[in-house]
Formats: C-alpha cells, structure tokens, sequence
C-alpha cells in the first residue's frame, strides 16, 4: 500500500482549499482508487481518494471514459440527425436532452411551437423529470444503503416508461420531439391515465418518503454532509436542485420561461442549508410540483397542431408523398437534406432535472450545425465533487456523488 | 457412562452440523423471498418448485467456480481466513440446546451436544475468535477496499462484543446460571410473562442491535457495505472460499438468533400453558424464524448508518444502557433478597 | 429579465472602449468580441459590477475556423442570477496563442477550459491543472478541431466498424 | 445519532411490511411480456407484397440517407442499360449501430421498412448483428400481421391531418384532389424491385 505521490493530485475547482496531502495532521495513509468500476460511481466515474484512514485529505475527479464525441459527431449530421445523439448524452433523461436541443434549434430559426405541442411538450418533460429524479432517488438511497427504496422508486418509473412508449415507441431513446414540436401527437387516452398516475405517484412518493425522510439514520447519514455554501455553489456552477439546496432559487423554468411553463403555477422549492439532506428535500419537492405542473398541463391541453406550421422544418405526409411528382421530389429532399438554419448562433438553456441544459449553435447557414456545444448540467455540477467531500469520510462520498445527481453520459458526452 | 455414549455424541454431531447447514441455506432462501416481496418482486422462483433450490444451485454453482487467489497476496493467510471464521461459529453450537429433554423410558436425551455451565460464556468466547477470519481474509487479499473492510469488521465486532457480553449480564444474575438450559429453565412460568425480553427489555435491544452487527446484517453491514467497500473484506474471494464466508456469516446469524431466543424468548416454552402440547422444539424454530423476519425487516426497511456512527451509538448510547441496566438488576437483586423476595 | 442586451453591451462599451472590438445583438442575446488579452479585465468587471453581476458562468466553449488567421473562438456564456441577463463574451485565438484563463474569476471555468484545450487545443495561460480532461493523457490530436476527422485518425486502433460486402456469410 | 430510534423509523418497518402482501409488480419475462405500445420501435424490418413475395423496398436509398447511425447499406444496380431501373441488390443492416430512432421506416416513401416489435435481440458476434435482405424479409413477414394490425399507431410523422406541409413551394398549394391512394405501389414511380 505505498503511497504515490506522483499520484497526489489536488482537483479542487480553483476555490483555496489548503493541500494537506504531505503535511502534519494531513498525511495521507493510503490512495484509493473509487472506480471506474464502483457500484455507486454511477456509471465510469473514476475518484482518486486520498484517504487517511477513512477521512478524505484529497480528491482528484477523473472523467471521460464514456466520452464518445458527440459533439463532433453532430457536425456530421443533420439537426434532425442529431435528435437521437441526445438521447444517449443524459440517457437518464433523454427527452431533455432531444428537448434542449430543439429549443435551441428553434430559437435558431425563431420558431413558434402551436399551444398544443408546448404543453404536451412541457408535461412530457416534467414526466421526464420525475423519472429523471426517481432514479436519483432510488440509487442516491441504495448507496446509503436502502436497497428497498431503490425497488420502490423503478416500480413507479416502470409506470413513467410506459407513457413514453406509448408517446414515442421507445423506453429509454426516445427520440420524440421534434425541431417545431414532437414526433406525435398524444395517443388516445393517454393523458387520462397519466392524470390518474399523478395520483397514485403521490401516495407512493410519500411512502418512499415515510422510509427515508423521517428516518433518524437518513438523517445522520445525510444532514451536515457534503455541505456547500451559497457562494461557492455558484462560482463551481452548480445548477439545478443541486443549486437550489444551497439555498438559491435559480430555475430556468422561472427565470427564462420556454415552452408552457409561462402558463403554469408552481413553485420552486429551495432549502438553505447546502446538504446532502436539502437537495434530497429539493428533489422530493420538486417531484410533487412537478405533479402539480403534469396536472395543469393535462387541465389546460389546448387543440390543435402539436407540430409548428411551417414547411421548412415540418416533415412531409407520407401519404401525399406518392401521389405527386413534386410532393415526391419534396418528400425526398426534405429528407435527404431536412431544413437549413439561418446563420448565426444562438444559446439556449432549458432546465433539465440535473441542472442548466444548455445547447450553444453556431450555424453557417447550412442544414447541419457548424459546431454543437452542450453544456452539460452533470459536468458542471461533478465538478463540485471535491468541495463536498472535503473533510468526510468514504461512506459520504458516496453520498455526495448521489446528492449532485450526475450522470456518466452527460458528464462525458 | 454407557458404552454408546460416544456414539450418541457423534449422532448429535452430524445432526446438529448438517442441520446448522441445512438452516444457513433454507435462511438465505427465506431472506430472498421475503426481501423480494417487501421489494415488490418475486424473490428465486425458477430454480425447483417455488425457487426452493436456488440456494442450492448458488452453492453449487460457488463449489464449482474458479478459485481465484489474488498475486502478491498473502497465500497461507488467504486460504486459511474462511476456516478461521466457520470453525469457532460451528463449535459454538455445541453448547446451544435446541429444545427441552427427550425422555425415552430410563434415557433421558439432552438435545444438546455439551452440556457445560459455561455455555453462554463459550458462545462469547467462540464468536469473538471469529474476526480474526474476517481480518486476516481482509488484510491477505492485498485489497484497499478488502482491507478496510477488515478493519471496520474487527472494530466493529470487536465495540460489539462488549456491549453484547453487557447485556447479557442481566439475564445471567437474573437466571443464576451460565448454562443455556438454565437460562431458559430460569423463563419458565407458564406465561410469556417472565420471558427476560419483558424483564430485561433495554438489554434485548441492545443484544438484539448487538447480534445484528456481530452478523453484519444491514443496517450493520458495513464491513461488506456494496456501496463503499464493494464488498468489503470478502471482495477478493471467489469460488469455495467465498461459500464458506457466506456460510459463516448466516450461520453466525443462525447462531446468534438461537442464543437470542434462549436469552430472552425462552427457548422451547411456549408463550401459554395452554400451547405446552406443541413440542419445545418446533416453539424454538417458530421463535426462531420470527427473530431471523424481524432482522431481514429491519435490513429491507433502514439505511446503512455510518462508521463513525455506529461507533457512537455503541459507546455512547448502548453501553451506558447496558451498564445502567446491570446495575439496576444488581440493585433490585440486593433489594428483593433482604427482603426475602423472589426474583 | 434584467438588463436589455444593448443597455447591456453599451455599459461594457463604455467602461472598456478599447477591448470591447465589436458587438451584436441577435436574437435577443448580446454578444461582445474581446481582446484576448483584457479578458480577465472584462470578465472581473462583469463579475463585480454592480448592475451585471454575472455571477455565473454558464459555458465554455471553443469554435474552430479554420480558415481565419486567428483561427479560434473560445465563448464564454455569463449569466446572472440575482438580474437574470446573459451575456456572451468571445475572444479570438490563434493557433499555440493562449488565452488567459478566468478561474480566478469563476472556479467553475476549471474544467470547462480543460474541456476546451482537450478537445480544440486552445491552452489557457495561468489555469492552475491543464491536463486533458475527456481523453487520456498522451492522446496525440484534438479531436474537436475541424481537420480532425469524424470517424477517427487512420492510424488509430482500428475500431469495431466492418464493413460487409454485399453476399458475406454471415459468421 | 445522539437520538434513540423513533417513531419516524417505526412507520418505515410498516411500509416495507405493508408491501409484503402486496402482489409483486415484477413479470416473468420470457413467458410474460409488457402489452405492446403501438408505436413500439424495435428492429427495423423490410415488408414484401403478400401475393408475389417480392420485397417493396424500390432501393430509393433514403433510409440509407436518413439513417443517424449509417447502419444500412442499399446496393442497387441498374437493371440493363436502363439507368432509369433500379434493382434492389442487397440490403444490409448493422443492427449493431442501429439507434432504433424510426428515421428509416418514417422516410421511406413506400412503407417497405418499418420499425418491428422485435426486442430482443442478442448474438454472440458482432456479425449476427448484420441482416441481410433475405432475413429482413422474413423477419418482415412474421412482423406483417401486427403491423397491420397496429398501422394508424404506427403513422408517427404525422402531427396534424391539416398541415399541408406536402407542398413544394408555399405559394404553389398541392393539388390533392385525386385523394390519396389506398396502397403505395411501386409502379407509381420509374423504380421497380426485385428481390434478389
């Protein structure tokens, strides 16, 4: 178990936190490396550990091994193409993903979604995000230990799945909306069954909580740890709930209104105290204004085209495509060519359930993006890693990297 | 001495090993079929009617597997770490009795293998060997995360130990005796009223959080926490090596739970008069099973407390209990004798 | 929202007349082209001014032209919680010129500049760790740049795609 | 935990209690299955006509164009000297770089590929990954049943029956008073198929 101090590493985000690695009370005992392959690294997160004895005196967070370039990648393709790209970015939730990018898209090209397609968009995404949180919920608690609530918390998101396909065809790659609006309208009788949903979601979610939020072990395990301030949650970039547990009312869906979410009544949920326990109290909260929103979305669903009327970015029926020369010859270059952008370059930030989702375009005026940017939320917040866990021990680690809700897609790209 | 006293030992023996053996894999089946169910799923139901081998299979599945031993580990004290843990676990059932006497005419059959009077004295004694297995394992797999795993198991069984040997100083000056038999003797009223859990209720909790640690049974399973350690101590072993860790550990649950029934649910007796037609023994499985429920409960439902916690909550919470209770016990004995009432 | 774009950029405009070389607004979003080296001037100033306050750093990123003499744009997205405005600052590098980096100004700017010199190669003078940060450490290329093709330099490890010739039995 | 256990961690037990006697939610997969959503996405298929057994693919190559993940490959050859004929000569797809995103089956003009229930697929080399035309095909016949049965569901391109998006230009509304035709066929088009 020699030490390798070539391997001493300090990470720490720029902010003046003093190394102790080498010196006095600080001295390192061993260097651990958590992951990649960890069962609580969430994927391929690898984290240097200097520990001594359990305490961690350093932490040197290395990322990377899902990075697949999707960037790049979308240089090569259309924007419809790249539609299904974002799906595998934050596969936890994919629809932010395909959606960010299609705000941005539309932004772009200064496009205005028919009511229709904003509110089912709005309810899918906020589906989405309950989804998004009941996978934090359920492994962010089997990482401390409660392997139960994991169960519990995919039973409930199995539900979710199951409107997905019933939107898109597909369980985890959706690929569903679509630049001007989605793939589909809502199949029949969905929106019933989704309402009664939200019913029976709630009376689970409070079981789910009656297990943990109570609990005086919960709460040992998560109050007090990870603990970052206001200041430093906003110059590492945290954003989201991650954000918002540290006491800041940061929401993109307030601040910037995009899609329906100018119609909606809600709240944002914010708790002060910048531990692992606030952003659980955050996340839980937000499920249920998330409730509250699915339910106005469905109250309130306007008729009409779910799809933006506008031949540019709008596919062509299929059915029409045979029975004319020229409905043929736009059928196929629509399709080989799908739409140009205007020149120029646009950001958009939309609010996914780990934090700002940001899409940076820079167009040349062709049907393919001169350079994609995403700003991933995970990224971001992943960087806060070495904050939190200063002074803890191992078992909080853990509960830090749960707490910062990060995906490995994201994070890597 | 009869000339076939040897032999009846040795019948007890056997029977007690592969029935201690038997216990271990019908437990692993009840703990997934009742974490399955408390988690919404079916639990093993492929593996023969109602997934009633699957334990089987695993073990013969884990007997068959490449046994793999780490480089540059320490070879000898590798091998040699599941035996330590087994060997002093099995060794304490001797002394556990499973049921009230059997009597066939003249012969009277003690359904215990060693009688002894220190029994309870040997049980601690036996158990508290068993963490040099889980050290040694831990430290010669030349594994960070092995050996940290070994060192939270040997604090950890060791802060226990003590409470553990504290709470059951009650029920011992309460019963007069060491000896198991005697403990349970000593419960015996008729009612479950003079069970020592009625009597002795904060030294259960104790001794009930005590055998949960000692087992590694979660919320107490930090030694082999998945989430941290990956598997802890046993996270480089495989194959045979392996199975004998998981036997070691349920069968030290097994034992800790008989020793828990006999302490404080007195053993064989049956909760009324009025049930005595049902033999001891199957009154000593039935407690038996209700105390291995309650511990699966207690892991499905509750969160893995941390170390520094645990630490806390055994030194500065459990072991003043423990010591409060010993000398309110040693109080009200003095009191009740010069008063000439019997306790 | 808080300040509007031009009010926005005419504020930056008047305290740095000089390092401020253009401006645009487009789609409601303000843009200003800085000179490399004021860059942490500009970005402290919009970090501490009272009325921006752009406390948040959004976004890094680099865009390649290849055919311009400087042939990098490295993008930085500021927003503002407590006036909730955006801004994006832009500076122009050349290939090997670096840009000076602004974690002193943002901590968050750490990795999201790796980010950058990992995959466009644009070096940040004064970052406290520039180590590559997506790829491992000795990779050779900067696989963001456009001269870099999409499926990989040739002498990379051949990947996983085959190609299959219409007619091969299939194994 | 300076506290004692509480209540808080009583009511927990009740919940996890309570589930014991809940049926399970889990399915026994193999023999089980979820119901099947009409817009399922699975395996992209190729269809032929039920009477002759030809395929309808016209080798118009846009699934190919249209395809994120480059997983299909559409061999065609002239037929003759004819440039203006076609002839499908293989049709591949690498199932291992399918995004299962529908691009292919929404692009193609006369419905010949279109995304199956199949689900489950697992091979033990990447080249049973690769389909050629004749498993297509075949796969397409077994799938033909449901995709009849489920065919509106499937239409997944079409948001609003009132978008007249079919149009060229936009001053030069379509002319649609032939109504649409029942069954695309081939022989609109100067392309023709043939299984090879």
């Amino acid at each position: 178990m020699a030490t390798d101090l070539e391997q001493a590493r300090q990470s720490i985000g720029g902010l003046s936190v003093e190394s102790v690695t080498e010196t006095g009370e600080g001295r390192r005992d061993m260097v651990v490396n958590m992951g990649p392959q960890h069962p609580s690294t969430h994927g391929v997160l690898r984290v240097v550990l200097d520990l001594q004895g359990e305490n961690i005196v350093g932490t040197d967070v290395q990322i990377g091994y899902l990075h697949r370039g999707i960037e790049k990648l979308s240089e090569a393709r259309t924007y419809t193409q790249v539609i299904p790209l974002t799906d595998r970015t934050d596969y936890t939730a994919a629809m932010t993903g395909n959606q960010g990018l299609c705000v941005a898209v539309e932004r772009l090209m200064e496009l205005e979604v028919p009511p229709r397609g904003r509110y089912i968009r709005t309810m899918i995404a906020e589906l989405q995000r309950l989804a998004s949180h009941l996978i934090w919920l359920g492994t962010h608690a089997m990482d401390i230990g409660a392997a139960t609530v994991f169960l519990y918390c995919f039973r409930e998101r199995e539900r979710i799945l199951d409107f997905f396909e019933a939107f898109s065809g597909a369980r985890l790659t959706y690929s569903y909306y679509r630049v001007g609006g989605v793939a589909g309208d809502a199949p029949p009788g969905i929106l019933q069954q989704i309402y009664e949903f939200t019913n029976y979601f709630v009376d689970r979610l409070a079981e789910n909580e009656e297990l943990l939020t109570g609990n005086d072990i919960w709460l040992a395990r998560t109050q007090g740890v990870g603990i970052i301030s206001a200041e430093e949650a906003v110059a590492i970039g945290l954003t989201g709930p991650s954000l918002r547990g540290s006491g800041l009312a940061y929401d993109i869906r307030k601040a910037e209104p995009y899609e329906a979410y100018a119609d909606m009544d809600f709240e944002i949920p914010v708790f002060p105290d910048g531990d692992v326990f606030a952003r659980y109290r955050v996340r839980i909260e937000e499920m249920k204004q998330s409730v509250r929103i699915i339910r106005q979305c469905i109250e309130h669903m306007p008729d009409g085209p779910v799809n933006v009327q506008d031949s540019r970015v709008t596919p062509p029926k299929r059915e029409v495509a045979m029975t004319h020369m020229e409905s043929m010859i736009n059928h196929f270059m629509w399709n080989i060519h799908s739409f140009p952008t205007p020149k120029g370059e646009v950001y958009s930030a939309i609010e996914s359930p780990k934090g700002e989702l940001g899409y940076y375009i820079v167009s040349d005026g062709s049907n393919k993006p001169y350079r994609l940017r995403i700003r991933p939320p995970s990224f971001c917040n992943l960087q806060a890693l070495p904050l939190l866990v200063r002074g803890q021990m191992i078992a909080d680690v853990v509960a830090c990297i749960g707490s910062i809700d990060i995906v490995l897609g994201e994070v890597d790209r | 001495m009869e000339w076939y006293y040897p032999f009846i030992v040795l019948a007890k023996v056997v029977i007690v090993l592969i029935g201690v053996s038997l216990a271990a894999y019908i437990n692993v089946y009840f703990f997934r079929k009742e974490l399955g169910r408390m988690q919404s799923r079916m639990g093993p139901n492929r593996v023969g009617p109602e997934g009633l081998l699957q334990s089987l299979a695993d073990a013969v599945k884990m007997l068959i597997k490449e046994d793999t031993i780490p480089a540059d580990s320490d070879r000898l004290l590798f091998k040699i770490g599941p035996a330590l843990l087994i060997i002093p676990i099995f060794v304490a059932f001797a002394v556990v009795p499973f049921s009230n006497d059997w009597s066939f005419g003249q012969t009277v059959l003690h359904p215990v293998i060693s009688n002894t009077n220190v029994g309870l004295l040997i049980v601690l004694a036996l158990t508290s060997m068993g963490v040099y297995g889980v050290v040694m394992g831990g430290w010669a797999s030349n594994n960070k995360y092995g050996m940290m795993g070994s060192l939270r198991a040997s604090a950890q069984m060791i802060s226990y130990e003590v409470t553990l040997g504290l709470s059951v100083i009650g029920v011992v000056m309460l019963a007069h005796s060491l000896n198991l038999g005697d403990i349970v003797e000593g419960q015996a009223s008729g009612t479950f009223a003079t069970w020592y859990i009625v009597r002795q209720f904060p030294a259960f909790i104790i001794f009930f959080a005590g055998i949960m640690a000692e087992s590694a049974r979660p919320p107490f399973d930090l030694p082999e926490a998945e989430s941290e350690l990956v598997a802890g101590y046993h996270v480089e072993y495989s194959g045979a090596r392996f199975f004998i860790y998981q036997t070691a550990e349920w069968s030290a649950m097994l034992l800790w739970v008989c020793v828990a029934v006999i302490l404080f649910f007195g053993g064989w007796l049956p909760p009324f008069g009025a049930l005595s037609f049902i033999p001891g023994w199957l009154w000593f499985i039935a407690k038996c099973y209700a105390l291995i429920f309650t511990i699966i409960w207690v892991g499905a439902t509750w969160p893995r407390i941390r170390y520094d916690e645990l630490m806390t909550l055994n030194w500065k919470v459990f072991l003043p209990i423990g010591i409060a209770n010993f000398f309110i016990v040693a109080a009200w004995k003095t009191i009740a004798a010069s008063l000439g009432v019997g306790v | 929202m808080g300040l509007d774009p031009d009010a926005l950029l005419d504020r930056l405009q008047a305290h740095f007349p000089e390092a401020i070389l253009q401006r645009a607004v487009a789609r409601g979003e303000a843009t200003a082209l800085v000179r490399t080296g004021d860059l942490v001037a500009v970005a402290t100033y919009c970090r501490d001014e009272g009325e921006l306050r752009f406390d948040h750093l959004s976004d890094i990123a680099a865009v390649d032209w290849p055919r311009r003499p400087e042939r990098f744009d490295v993008v930085y997205h500021l927003y503002s919680i407590p006036a909730n405005h955006r801004l994006r600052l832009k500076v122009h590098a050349a290939d090997g010129q670096p840009v000076p980096t602004v974690t002193a100004v943002w901590p968050a700017a750490n990795w999201l500049e790796r980010e950058v010199y990992d995959l466009m190669g644009v070096e940040f003078a004064g970052h406290p760790d520039l180590r590559r940060i997506m790829m491992w450490d000795d990779y050779p290329y900067f696989p963001l740049r456009k001269e870099f093709p999409t499926e990989g330099e040739p002498d990379e490890p051949a990947d996983y795609h085959v190609s299959f010739p219409p007619g091969t039995e299939r194994v | 935990m300076a506290k004692v256990p509480v209540a808080p961690m009583i009511d927990g037990l009740k919940v996890t209690f309570d589930n014991l006697f809940r049926p399970p939610t889990t399915i026994q997969f193999p023999e089980e299955r979820r119901p099947e959503q009409a817009r399922e996405r699975g395996m992209p298929v190729l269809r032929s006509f039920p009477d002759t057994g030809e395929c309808r693919c016209v080798a118009c190559g846009l699934c190919e164009v249209v395809c994120p993940g480059h997983c299909l490959e559409v061999h065609a050859q002239p037929e003759g000297g004819d440039r203006r004929v076609r002839i499908l000569e293989a049709y591949i797809l690498d199932a291992s770089h399918c995004l299962f995103c529908g691009y292919c089956a929404a692009a193609c003009p006369v419905e010949a590929v279109v995304m199956s229930d199949i689900q489950d697929m697992a091979g033990f080399s990447r080249r049973n990954m690769i389909f050629d035309l004749q498993q297509l095909m075949e796969l397409g016949r077994r799938f033909e049943p449901t995709y009849q049965a489920t065919k509106g569901a499937v239409e997944f391109r079409l948001p609003d029956p009132d978008t007249e998006s079919g149009r060229l230009l936009e001053n030069k509304p379509l002319d649609l008073s032939e109504g649409p035709v029942e069954r695309p066929t081939p022989v609109a088009v100067p392309v023709r198929s043939k299984s090879v």
